[in-house]
């Protein structure tokens, strides 16, 4: 997948129902590697802390001998944010509303996160 | 007479043969035979976790299940990571319909070998015969190597352990990076506007993770093996955080 | 922690606190230290405010020549275990320099969502600016005069 | 600018050295802290020297003690002739409150006072490209050398401060006239913070 295929991706997960942006984030760094997002979306803090995230989801996994995380869902009241690993350091992001169609927005991260390796 | 040509008993002792040579016995049903060679192997080689493997096996196939039970447990003391002991042990408590402790050992074999379809499938057959009712299968704190952990958001682990038999320090270690992964993760929701946190949900190429907050200012993590639908693990932590909720309630 | 304005302690704290950065200068443009947090040696704070006040004024130079309109918003030099954040920020004081050492617990991303908060908070808590006119009271040039003799052993 | 701690009732202003190259900044530093009372000053810092890289800056802290009950100090820095420093040598002005001109007096060394004085004003002026007025003493130099190589103090007046600023003439080496200068453009400097009337020469 080269990079204008990377904004057709993340088009097409911002299309799904209730997501209000996608992007790819270099988790080591914290910042946006590319974007496309609704205009309420702040997609460098979302980068910056997602990327903690995942940091911190990876030491735990490590100290419980489970290996690397290689996607993580966070579910809040409002929203939820969906993150899948691409080739390292890159993971794809997904920022959507509580009543978003999760399952199809999973599938397609997951196919994409494929592509992106 | 056995039509089986059985090489001098010395000579069957002299590699590991007796076991490819008890194996082959007990496939034909001639479990004392089979017997006698697994014992006299094992007298030559004790700790040799096939040996040990080979006669509880033979143990099952005569209804010794008591037997088979020690056999396997003597092979994981010979090597903690002998897949075939756990399936043996998963295989007789699935016989026993102890479905739980069943599925615990297809979960600790599928940690040792986790791309074995064998073992995938029948941790999938474990799961779907359970009847999902909540007693039996309710992952309890008290048991530490049940994959359930509470720990309070400064990371001092409350009760529970994480699945790797009841060791207290890895829990510990787990507990500390949990509380700072359930700190991260509610920073991240509450900045982005996500609101209050209500789980989170890891996926490694071993494990599923749900991380979820409980009244108190604590957490738990519950901690299933790749193959279990992410829903059921939801379930079972939900239920897991009532009793949490409830247990700390009467602590505190 | 060691604040020259007391009511930069708070927004400094609590911006080390969330970003999880390991070290923390801030300074006036000219390299005048106002806090510091983490540095064990003043050889070290002054040296160090001094290089980052001259990188951040190379650099201002530098997007004058680029023609680039409003400037660059942060320098950032990333090594493999640590990284270090510079940034300029108006506060009612004029314009200040924050220099921030970071390490593998944080990101340029953490440190440069923080950093934000952290200019916010500081333009809020800064308390009116007193007037440099009419601190020192009438007929002080007496006691000055006293003063500078003292300083330089005249008796 | 005057950093002003009303809390503390603390000041704290600036004071650059500035001058031509070779004009013995440094020197001029040296000398004042040689005969300053030891308690009143702090260390004698140049910047970045012990990294290797040439010192960015030279800085002596001055102690003024309790002035009308403020703790006052000054910050007195003088910026070597390395050309990477005109990034720091600009920020300093910036912020300076005053400036303390170094002119070597010798007869030969005119043209490159003249251009260190133009180089002082551009630096000077602000964002708008506006002059700042700010306290400003002269300080002529080598006077250790012997007359015939210098100019007459009238001669640099003309010259380099027409407008008639303070000025003074020093030898660094053997610290005749420096802390007079000193004294000068600090009451200038602090003179800014007293209460305001018509600007005395």
């Amino acid at each position: 997948m080269n990079t204008s295929q990377w904004h057709d991706a993340l088009r097409e997960l911002t299309g799904v129902t209730g997501v209000l942006g996608a992007l790819i984030v270099s988790a080591d760094d914290g910042l946006v590697v590319a974007e496309t997002a609704m205009d309420e979306l702040a997609t460098a803090d979302v980068a910056a802390l997602a990327a903690a995230v995942v940091s911190r989801a990876g030491r735990c996994t490590d100290a419980m001998r489970a290996g690397v995380p290689s996607s993580l869902h966070l579910a809040a009241e409002q929203g939820a944010l969906l993150a899948m690993a691409g080739p390292p350091p890159l993971w794809l992001v997904a920022v959507a509303r509580h009543d978003a169609e999760l399952g199809r927005l999973r599938l397609l991260l997951r196919d994409f996160a494929g592509a992106l390796r | 007479m056995t039509d089986v040509s059985l090489p001098p008993a010395s000579a069957a002792l002299q590699g590991l043969a007796f076991l490819e040579l008890g194996e082959r016995l007990r496939q034909r049903g001639q479990f004392a035979a089979a017997a006698s060679v697994a014992l006299a192997g094992l007298g030559h080689y004790p700790d040799v976790a096939d040996a040990h493997d080979l006669l509880a096996r033979i143990r099952t196939d005569q209804g010794h299940d008591a037997g088979a039970i020690a056999a396997w447990h003597a092979a994981l003391e010979c090597d903690p990571g002998h897949v075939g002991a756990r399936k043996g042990l998963a295989f007789i408590a699935f016989r026993a319909r102890d479905f739980t402790t069943a599925e615990r050992q297809l979960e600790l074999a599928a940690m040792q070998a986790p791309h074995d379809a064998s073992v995938l499938a029948a941790l999938d057959r474990v799961r779907s015969v359970q009847p999902v009712s909540a007693a039996e299968d309710e992952p309890r704190f008290t048991d530490p190597s049940g994959g359930l952990l509470l720990y309070d958001l400064q990371g001092m682990r409350l009760a529970g352990g994480i699945g790797e038999s009841d060791d207290a320090a890895l829990a510990d270690a787990v507990a500390a990076e949990a509380a700072g992964l359930s700190r991260e993760a509610a920073r991240a929701a509450r900045l982005l506007g996500l609101g209050r946190i209500r789980h989170l949900v890891l996926e490694t190429a071993d494990a599923r993770v749900a991380v979820m907050p409980v009244a108190h200012d604590a957490a738990l993590l519950l901690r299933r093996g790749a193959a279990i639908p992410i829903g059921r693990l939801l379930a079972l932590a939900g239920r897991a955080a009532q009793a949490a909720d409830d247990w700390l309630g009467r602590m505190r | 922690m060691r604040v020259l304005e007391p009511w930069v302690a708070a927004p400094l704290t609590e911006f080390l606190g969330e970003s999880g950065a390991r070290v923390a200068l801030v300074m006036t443009s000219a390299g005048q230290v106002i806090a510091q947090h983490g540095f064990t040696r003043s050889l070290d704070v002054m040296s160090a405010a001094a290089l980052g006040a001259g990188i951040l004024a190379t650099t201002d130079e530098l997007a004058h020549i680029l023609d680039a309109r409003t400037g660059f918003g942060a320098v950032v030099h990333q090594g493999v275990r640590q990284g270090v954040w510079l940034a300029g920020f108006d506060t009612p004081r004029g314009r200040w320099i924050a220099l921030v050492v970071f390490g593998p617990e944080s990101s340029i991303g953490l440190v440069r969502l923080f950093f934000a908060r952290f200019a916010e908070q500081i333009a809020r808590a800064a308390p009116p600016l007193v007037p440099a006119r009419e601190v020192l009271a009438e007929g002080f040039e007496r006691e000055l005069d006293q003063s500078l003799r003292a300083l330089f052993g005249a008796s | 600018m005057a950093r002003i701690n009303p809390e503390r009732r603390e000041v704290t202003t600036s004071v650059v050295v500035y001058g031509a190259p070779k004009v013995g900044k440094t020197t001029i530093l040296h000398c004042i802290q040689d005969r300053v009372t030891p308690e009143r000053r702090g260390g004698y810092a140049p910047f970045g020297s012990d990294s290797g890289v040439a010192a960015l800056l030279d800085w002596l802290p001055l102690d003024l003690g309790v002035i009308a009950g403020w703790r006052a100090r000054v910050d007195l820095y003088a910026i070597p002739d390395q050309r990477h420093a005109d990034a720091t040598r600009r920020l300093i002005l910036a912020d300076t409150d005053g400036v303390l001109f170094a002119a070597d007096a010798q007869a030969g060394r005119l043209a490159e006072n003249v251009a260190a004085l133009g180089s002082l004003r551009a630096n000077l002026d602000d964002h708008d490209g506006r002059p700042r007025e700010l306290p400003l003493v002269f300080l002529y130099t080598k006077h250790d050398l012997p007359a015939e190589l210098l100019l007459t103090r009238a001669a640099l007046n003309q010259e380099l401060n027409p407008r008639g600023h303070p000025d003074f003439a020093c030898s660094a080496l053997r610290g005749e006239g420096v802390l007079e200068a000193l004294h000068a453009v600090i009451t200038a400097v602090m003179r800014q913070l007293g209460p305001a009337r018509e600007q005395a020469r």
